[in-house]
């Protein structure tokens, strides 16, 4: 009798055979990871903590712009060839000639690839870096054997996979529903005590919730309204979740704003100071995102998962500004010279221009619709013009990218240290995603993002990172209101070994896109 | 005026309609006087079961249904009412003009009519009011008046060729009458009750489709209205939860606005179809001849 | 121009301009797919890889005329290209992964719909002004006029949420495989009840009040009294002499909504996530997917123009008035 | 006779394309080569079989399609002949038709007034509004309506007689000088088609006005019209005084019509064999009569026969 | 006349018509009888309750319409006693209908022979080959070429129309023939053709005929017998030649009055 792991890594509403790693879109999200292993996975849970995976170790150079990856020996594809450098080596050459499969674009920053022996590929950065790492050990490696005749990767829909991961072989296959099973040559076959996962295909957190509701899903992540009620209550026993904080939402203020009115109020600390403190973060938490958000009121953004890189001197000095307190931010404003000069009941500039601005929001992201109504509430108390704007998604991006919204709510990806959200700051990412559109800029910033990745020793990179947190805070560039929850929800009835508040082992969401997963898929056991 | 009234109280059905949708129409028109908060703003905790404070209880956001409910009304009239008044007007008159000019303007207008009719509608709604991004109601009003008006063109069209056969058509244009005017002055004032039908069909339509659209989210989610009531229901899972009157509030509106303005409709189409009219005395006449054929066997019966 | 030779006219001509409105309408639009396709995943992607992917996709600056013709060749060789929410699928596979599903669905309901509402409209109307005349008719209507949305909402939370006596989501249940197995197939049936008694239950009122509506124009003429004259049975002149001619207005109605049974389940589909066209249309949408929704209306407004032949020949069958000029 | 007819119609012909399904197109000949002249103040009956284009003939001569082949001169001007709307608005007005059906002729939305102010306003022949109102009644008291009762009276309130009468008041009122009556009495009660017929007889004797009559009834049109022209698929076959075609019918087909008309003194022939004898004759007729292509020959003054 | 002479006897017969304001009388008390083998004609002007009467006979009014009293005896049976399956039974078997405008009294969807069949069947059960040759046969007794019963009506033309339906009236050898206008629409030839037609079948056949027009000169070339109806009432009967030469009512002169003959001619010479 197989052990089967039922899971939900992505809503879709019909499943699609593609096993292709390198394809983003798939509906198919059960292939990086699980049939496709990465080199290193670095556990954000444990400080950036290095998960031997196909690669047994790394090691820098001297001067930190190049990496050589020891490849883990006997390490088997799922067709019993054998696993080795060759096979990383023709995978990076393999997403540099084909652009659109790099999709983290790594060979911007990498000047080349050496296959050094069977065991070793060197890695040689354009400049030094203790970052990159985090990009290039994500690749997903494939078998140059099967790859290597494939004409356009891109477009490849590998239907035969052969893979290295724990569960390459795919037992059924149906648009609703399919099986992945159990790789005969994995090489931590030991580890592994799932024989199978099971994919139902599932359109809307609603269809998630009928059958969580039921006890038919055993790993899964996804809003669920009222979770103790619809989820929990069913099965207190076995119904878990555990919320922990991801994704940094902030809000936007452009500083290069086309209103002359709002350009001179965004580009003024106190009125962004004023803004945070109209900011009901608790309420944003509790009732636009269910209680499930991870409240933020670090001033500089950095959030709770990297507690243990808080600079508590920034607090001291700067915690006010994130405390809810419309009256003090009113009184900040007026004694910053704020007043209603046009009398239309809300503050003009100091220099008599008026300010009005919609805070743009993607319709249809309910939670952040619900948390910008909260944040204008607060802030036409204060006294600010500001209402809500819900373009579409497309257009969001687009005004965020071409710098012509006011205002807007967002969301920084967060990565193994605070430096990757951070580092939007730096001048040279400005408006070259829509995570660096603040158009906020510091040299001295600019000098800290650079030199953390270029010391391996962790007593200055703390260093730079308390300076960074001061500056932020002091400046407070953008708002930072919450971490969005990584979704993620559980059923012990059938399993055991899931990370949970207890067992914070590593970011426990079945998603793709976290390297993770592996780590959790193999500590969850059959319950005896 | 006065006179429509008279004929609608002729009928059951009608009169039922006629007041339901009055009463909404009351409702629209009294919002700021029967309603004592904002219908957007947070009044009450999350979900709240109907209470002396709040009659209807409270959505997750801690809106008010109750006032959301009154508020939407306003909106739903709104664009039932405008795009309804958009489809008339291109039906009727594109209908009117094919219709009575005949030959090659009929023949252009009835093709692009029946194209319009071709074309999938909700879908081609869906991408638009995607594509077209923030859609308010009143946007929404203008794309569903733009994009249904083909089915009340063509039976206007229909309706106008039997018409225009008839002879006082022909008499106008024998004593020299402007086609503008025999048009506006002759065809339309016996065009009435299908216009009449074509409007109310279009804006229990639209009131449909608004609240579909908005409910797969493509409406505008500030907007307050029983689509977004709807939408908010669904996303916060209203039923799932037990808040069941977040969802039935919005249902319940637009199901009796529905049946109201269909009523209203399906009894005006009685009165004004001279087949339909005689429902009731049909019945009536029935009932009598079984009490005659009864008498009259209990009446042989005894005699022999 | 004989009325055939119109007709082919039409259809081509039709079909033509909604194959341009389908060219035009994306273009139009603001929003670019590839944008959208990672904006809400918050993923990284940088415009390197955008820009190659934009180009296997097909997204290359050309003039309009050229893409147009482009394009207009593609509709015809029925080559949509790729669609991007389910690359590297082509859109035509997609479709008719979905296609068979919805024609059952849609399918189904429609004629059912057709069939219950019909006779109930015959039966009212022989029956006029009696008691379930006056109790069906208006109910009718009144069903008529309560969305789909809101029944499919009502239903899936009562059979399905609360009562749980039938699925509330699948075509069947996932862990069958699908074939000609009873298994299978009395599957496909358990899971497509609830879809398709909402469907069908909505769209009986129309049929109902348009059948009962020409049925009762129909009772007055004079060959259905002569029909009673005749002494025939009520069964034969209520089918054969009155129904036989009031359905052929119903029939335009009916295939009509045959033609647009492909989007016509739309609200359905999503709400008991059923695997047909409406919810990949939606999902196309909200992604964007350009190539997926022309290719989608152009299958759509084929269906429609289908239907539209059907009408004609079906008029043809039905009315021997039109058989010979 | 005066010199100069009235009207004169000049060989014209009409012919109807019918679109079919499946086949090309179908021809109906509607008018074929028709010719006659009406004098002013006189009448003209166009009696014929069902289908043989009478109310083709009248409505072109109202000018309501344009012909194929010919000319109709009206007071001696083509009526194709206008050049701009006013003309034309001139030449309509001159020429007015009343129809068979008194209430589909009506607009069941307008009351009388509405009917009868419009012509009159149309042709600007009311300087104001008071003597707009004057002119109404007179029309209606031309044609013996009570005006104190009639005036905001809704066509669906009136009698079938009093309906044709509005009817042909409003003709009156756009100051019609000929006036075609296609069918005007058919639709009325037998007791009130003879009140009608008066009318129109003294509308013919004391206005002067031109009638150009349609029907099937040869009896009417024998008592109201000077002549009679026979139709049949789409030609005249015979034509001349209304007295003289009634007593002594030459054409095979106007025989035919004549001899059909029932006459409450004969009992009908109840024999099978004669009914047979009858129908096989009368199709003979008919075809005969269709398909000759032989043209009119005077045999008498004013009187042509088509040879059979 | 002794009573077993009448094959229809109809007593007091009242029929009102539902309206939305109570109920209208349309035929107010009407005596009539129509003896074997006699034709009654009943002539009166538009909406007097003619074929009100017509339909009453056979129970074929329909609501709004309603017997509210009378009697009604066809060949010694009581008509308004019949339950529904022996009235069917009795249509068309004892007394059939020949409908105002044959245009729409035939089914535009069936063929012919198919309206042939179809009431063939119902009456005797005998099988298709046996109705078809019962319509040959009528077919040709009303001089239209059999092949034709496999068209559809609208192929044929209107006095060929009016022929099917006599036909189809006489198919079960009926004692009575209803006619409401049957040659109303036909132009004065075929209507000359048709009433032949009629007049020989009944002398071959023997049957009663209830002839109703507006028509008197019609009339009176054909009926035995001559009703006048005012408003829903009989306000007089005679024989045909009474009618004309003697016509007691003033309505009934009035009617004479009405049309002009070839003798009241005006015109000019
Ligand atoms: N608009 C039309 N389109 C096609 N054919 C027509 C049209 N109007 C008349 N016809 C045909 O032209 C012929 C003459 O028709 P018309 O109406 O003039 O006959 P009529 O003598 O007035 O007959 P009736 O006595 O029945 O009124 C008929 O065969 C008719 O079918
Ligand atoms: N469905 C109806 N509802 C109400 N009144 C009706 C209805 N049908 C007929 N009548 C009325 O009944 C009266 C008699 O009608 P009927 O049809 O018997 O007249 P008729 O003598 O046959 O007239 P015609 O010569 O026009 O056929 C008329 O006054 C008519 O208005
Ligand atoms: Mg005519
Ligand atoms: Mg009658």
């Amino acid at each position: 009798e197989d052990v089967i792991l039922t899971a939900v890594p992505h809503q879709t509403t019909a499943f699609a055979e593609v096993y292709n790693p390198f394809n983003q879109t798939s509906d198919v999200r059960s292939v990086r990871d699980f049939m496709f292993e990465q080199l290193v996975v670095f556990n954000r849970m444990q400080g950036g903590k290095p998960e031997y995976r196909l690669a047994e170790s790394f090691d820098y150079s001297e001067d930190l712009t190049s990496v050589t990856f020891k490849i883990r020996d006997g390490v088997k594809w799922s067709d019993g060839e054998t696993l080795d450098a060759n096979d990383v080596y023709f995978t990076f050459n393999l997403i540099k000639e084909h652009p659109a499969l790099d999709t983290r674009a790594i060979w911007d920053k990498l000047d080349s690839v050496e296959l050094i022996d069977d065991h070793h590929v060197k890695v040689n950065y354009k400049e030094a870096s203790t970052g990159l790492i985090f990009d290039v050990a994500r690749l997903n490696t494939v078998p140059e054997h099967i790859w290597a005749d494939v004409e356009d990767p891109v477009s490849f829909t590998n239907p035969n996979p052969v893979g290295s991961g724990p569960l390459t072989e795919i037992r059924r296959f149906t648009p609703q529903e399919y099986v992945q099973c159990r790789n005969p040559h994995y090489f931590q076959a030991d580890d592994l005590d799932i024989d199978c996962m099971r994919f139902p295909q599932i359109a809307t957190n609603d269809q998630t919730l009928t059958a969580a509701a039921k006890g038919e899903l055993d790993w899964f992540g996804s809003f669920l309204p009222d979770i103790e009620k619809t989820y929990v209550a069913k099965d207190p026993e076995n119904h878990k979740y555990w919320f922990p904080g991801g994704s940094l939402v902030i809000f936007n203020l452009n500083l290069n704003a086309s209103e002359e009115g709002n350009k001179e109020a965004f580009n003024d600390v106190n009125f962004r100071r004023a803004f945070s403190m109209s900011m009901d973060r608790q309420a944003m938490v509790d009732i636009a995102g269910y209680g499930y958000p991870t409240i933020n009121k670090y001033p500089s953004g950095l959030g709770r998962g990297y507690h243990a890189w808080n600079n508590p001197e920034a607090d001291a000095q700067y915690g006010q500004y994130t405390e809810y307190n419309v009256e003090a931010a009113a009184a900040l404003l007026d004694g910053a010279g704020y007043k209603d000069v046009d009398g239309d009941g809300f503050l003009d500039t100091p220099s008599g221009k008026p300010i009005q601005f919609d805070l743009i929001v993607p319709n249809g992201w309910t939670d952040w619709v619900n948390t910008v109504q909260l944040a204008v509430e607060g802030l036409n108390e204060a006294g600010i013009n500001a209402s809500v704007s819900t373009p579409e998604a497309a257009n969001w991006t687009q005004q965020l990218l071409d710098g012509s919204y006011q205002a807007a709510i967002n969301a920084l990806v967060v990565g193994v240290t605070p430096h990757m959200a951070f580092d939007t700051f730096h001048s040279s990412k400005a408006m070259t995603s829509r995570f660096s559109v603040t158009g906020y800029t510091n040299e001295r910033l600019d000098e800290l993002l650079d030199g953390f990745f270029k010391t391996a020793d962790a007593d200055e990179q703390r260093e730079i990172m308390d300076e960074i947190q001061m500056i932020l805070s002091k400046d407070m560039p953008h708002i930072p209101v919450f971490n969005n929850p990584y979704w993620y929800q559980y059923n012990t009835a059938r399993f055991e070994g899931f990370f949970s508040a207890e067992n914070d082992y590593a970011v426990p969401t079945v998603h793709d896109g976290n390297p993770e997963r592996i780590l959790h898929l193999l500590s969850i056991k059959p319950k005896s | 005026m006065i006179k429509f009234f008279s004929i609608v109280m002729r009928n059951k059905k009608a009169t039922a309609g006629m007041l339901i949708v009055l009463a909404y129409i009351a409702l629209a028109l009294a919002a700021p006087l029967i309603t004592s908060h904002d219908p957007a703003k947070r009044v009450a905790r999350p979900h709240q079961a109907p209470s002396v404070e709040h009659v209807m209880g409270s959505t997750r956001m801690g809106r008010d249904v109750y006032t959301q409910f009154v508020w939407g009304t306003r909106t739903s009239l709104m664009v039932g009412f405008s795009a309804g008044l958009i489809v008339t007007v291109i039906g009727t008159l594109i209908g009117v003009t094919a219709g009575y000019f005949g030959g090659v303007i009929d023949e252009t207008l009835n093709f692009i009519t029946n194209i319009a009719l071709v074309i999938p509608q909700l879908p081609l709604l869906l991408v638009l009011a995607a594509f077209i991004g923030k859609s308010d109601p009143f946007m929404i009003a203008v794309i569903i008046g733009l994009t249904s008006w083909a089915w009340g063109a063509r039976v206007t069209r229909s309706q106008t060729l039997t018409l225009r056969r008839r002879e006082f058509v022909e008499a106008s244009e024998q004593i020299g009458e402007p086609s503008r005017r025999i048009i506006c002055i002759e065809l339309i004032p016996n065009l009435l009750s299908i216009i009449g039908f074509n409007f109310i069909g279009s804006v229990v339509y639209t009131i449909i489709t608004q609240a579909t659209l908005e409910f797969l989210g493509l409406g505008d989610p500030l907007a307050v209205s029983w689509g977004n009531m709807l939408y908010n229901a669904q996303t916060s899972s209203a039923i799932t939860v037990g808040a069941w009157w977040e969802m039935f509030a919005p249902c319940f509106a637009i199901v009796t606005i529905g049946i109201g303005l269909s009523l209203l409709n399906f009894g005006v189409d009685e009165i004004s179809n001279p087949r339909l009219r005689t429902l009731g005395a049909i019945n009536k006449a029935v009932k009598a001849q079984k009490k005659f054929d009864q008498t009259y066997k209990s009446a042989k019966g005894a005699a022999s | 121009m004989s009325f055939i030779i119109r007709r082919i006219m039409f259809y081509l001509v039709a079909f033509l301009v909604a194959a341009t409105i389908n060219f035009l309408l994306p273009r139009l639009m603001p929003g670019n797919p590839i944008d959208i396709m990672f904006a809400s995943a918050g993923n990284t992607m940088p415009p390197e890889a955008k820009k190659a992917l934009a180009e296997t996709f097909g997204f290359v600056e050309r003039p309009l005329i050229e893409e147009y013709f482009i394009y207009l060749k593609s509709v015809f060789t029925w080559d949509f290209g790729v669609s991007i929410k389910k690359y590297p699928l082509s859109v035509m596979d997609v479709l008719m992964q979905a296609l068979p599903w919805t024609l059952f669905l849609a399918g189904t309901s429609v004629i059912l719909a057709f069939c219950i509402g019909s006779l109930l409209g015959i039966y009212a109307a022989w029956k006029r002004g009696s008691g379930f005349d006056s109790v069906i008719s208006p109910s009718a209507l009144a069903v008529q006029s309560v969305p789909p949305l809101v029944i499919g909402i009502i239903t899936l939370y009562v059979f399905g949420l609360v009562l749980k006596l039938l699925p509330t989501s699948y075509a069947y249940d996932p862990s069958i495989d699908p074939g000609f197995t009873w298994e299978y197939l009395s599957s496909v049936g358990y899971h497509a009840l609830m879809p398709i008694g909402t469907l069908a239950f909505v769209s009986i009122g129309g049929y109902l009040i348009t059948m009962r509506n020409n049925m009762i124009g129909q009772l007055g003429e004079e060959h259905v009294v002569m029909g009673h004259a005749k002494g025939l049975t009520d069964k034969r002149v209520r089918y054969n002499y009155a129904a036989r001619n009031a359905l052929l207005p119903s029939m335009t109605a009916f295939a009509l909504s045959l033609g647009s049974v492909l989007g016509g389940s739309l609200i359905i589909e999503i709400v008991f996530n059923y695997p047909g066209l409406g919810n990949i249309l939606f999902q196309g949408i909200i992604a964007r997917d350009y190539p997926l929704i022309q290719g989608q209306l152009i299958i759509m407004t084929l269906a429609m123009l289908t239907a539209n032949l059907l009408v004609d020949f079906i008029y043809i069958f039905l009315d021997p008035r039109l058989r010979k000029a | 006779m005066t010199d100069q007819p009235y009207l004169e119609v000049k060989g014209v012909s009409k012919t109807y394309t019918l679109k079919t399904i499946f086949s090309g197109s179908k021809q109906v000949k509607a008018l074929q080569d028709i010719s006659f002249k009406l004098g002013r103040g006189e009448a003209l009956a166009l009696v014929g079989e069902s289908g043989s284009g009478k109310s083709t003939c009248g409505r072109a001569i109202a000018g309501m399609f344009d012909i194929d082949a010919g000319d109709i001169l009206v007071n001696g001007k083509s009526i194709t002949s206008a050049r701009n709307s006013k003309e034309k608005r001139e030449n309509a007005r001159k020429v007015q038709m009343v129809f068979q059906d008194p209430f589909a002729s009506l607009n069941p939305t307008h009351t009388v007034r509405h009917h009868l102010a419009r012509p009159l306003l149309l042709h600007k022949r009311v300087p104001d509004g008071k003597s707009l109102e004057q002119e109404v009644i007179r029309t209606l008291e031309d044609v013996e309506l009570d005006p104190s009762v009639m005036l905001d009276k809704y066509p669906h309130e009136l009698s079938g007689g009093q309906r044709q009468r509005i009817n042909l008041a409003r003709a009156l009122a756009v100051g019609a000088e000929l006036i075609i009556a296609d069918e005007p009495t058919s639709m009325l009660d037998v007791s009130i088609r003879r009140s009608i017929l008066n009318l129109m007889n003294r509308l013919k004797k004391d206005r002067g006005i031109t009638f150009l009559y349609i029907t099937h009834d040869l009896a009417t049109a024998h008592y109201l019209t000077e002549n009679t022209a026979v139709m049949f698929g789409g030609r005249i076959v015979e034509y001349g005084p209304s007295d003289a075609i009634v007593r002594d019918p030459q054409h095979p087909y106007s025989q035919l019509l004549l001899s059909s008309v029932p006459n409450a003194h004969t009992r009908i022939n109840a024999d099978f064999e004669h009914a047979r004898d009858f129908s096989k004759f009368a199709d003979k007729v008919r075809k005969e009569t269709a398909e000759s292509t032989a043209g009119l020959k005077e045999i008498a003054a004013g009187r042509y026969v088509r040879a059979a | 006349m002794t009573q077993s002479e009448r094959f229809l006897d109809v007593k007091d017969l009242k029929v009102d018509y539902m309206t939305l304001d109570g109920p209208f009388r349309a035929v107010k008390g009407v005596d009539l009888h129509i003896n074997r083998g006699e034709v009654l004609g009943l002539a009166g002007e538009s909406g007097c309750g003619k074929s009100t009467i017509a339909y009453a006979l056979m129970r074929l009014h329909r609501p709004p319409a309603f017997i509210a009293g009378g009697d009604i005896t066809v060949d010694g049976e009581d008509v308004l006693a019949f339950d529904e399956e022996t009235l069917a039974q009795w249509r068309w078997s004892k007394v059939s209908l020949v409908f105002q405008s044959a245009m729409n009294a035939l089914n535009p969807v069936l063929t012919i022979f198919e309206q042939f069949r179809d009431v063939y069947h119902r009456h005797t059960g005998k099988s298709t080959a046996e109705a078809r040759a019962r319509a040959v046969e009528l077919m040709e007794l009303v001089g239209i070429d059999p092949v034709r019963l496999d068209d559809y009506p609208h192929q044929l033309s209107g006095g060929m129309r009016q022929r099917v339906v006599l036909a189809n009236a006489l198919i079960l050898e009926p004692q009575m023939i209803i006619m409401d206008e049957p040659t109303t629409a036909l132009d004065v030839v075929v209507q000359r053709e048709i009433l032949q037609e009629i007049a020989g079948l009944q002398k071959k056949f023997g049957f009663s005929i209830l002839f109703i027009t507006h028509d008197l000169a019609l009339m009176s070339q054909f009926a035995d017998r001559i009703a006048i109806m005012l408003q829903g009432e009989i306000v007089e009967v005679n024989s045909a030649h009474e009618i004309l030469h003697n016509p007691q009512h003033d309505y009934t002169k009035k009617l004479w009055d009405a049309m002009p003959s070839f003798e009241d001619a005006e015109g000019v010479a």
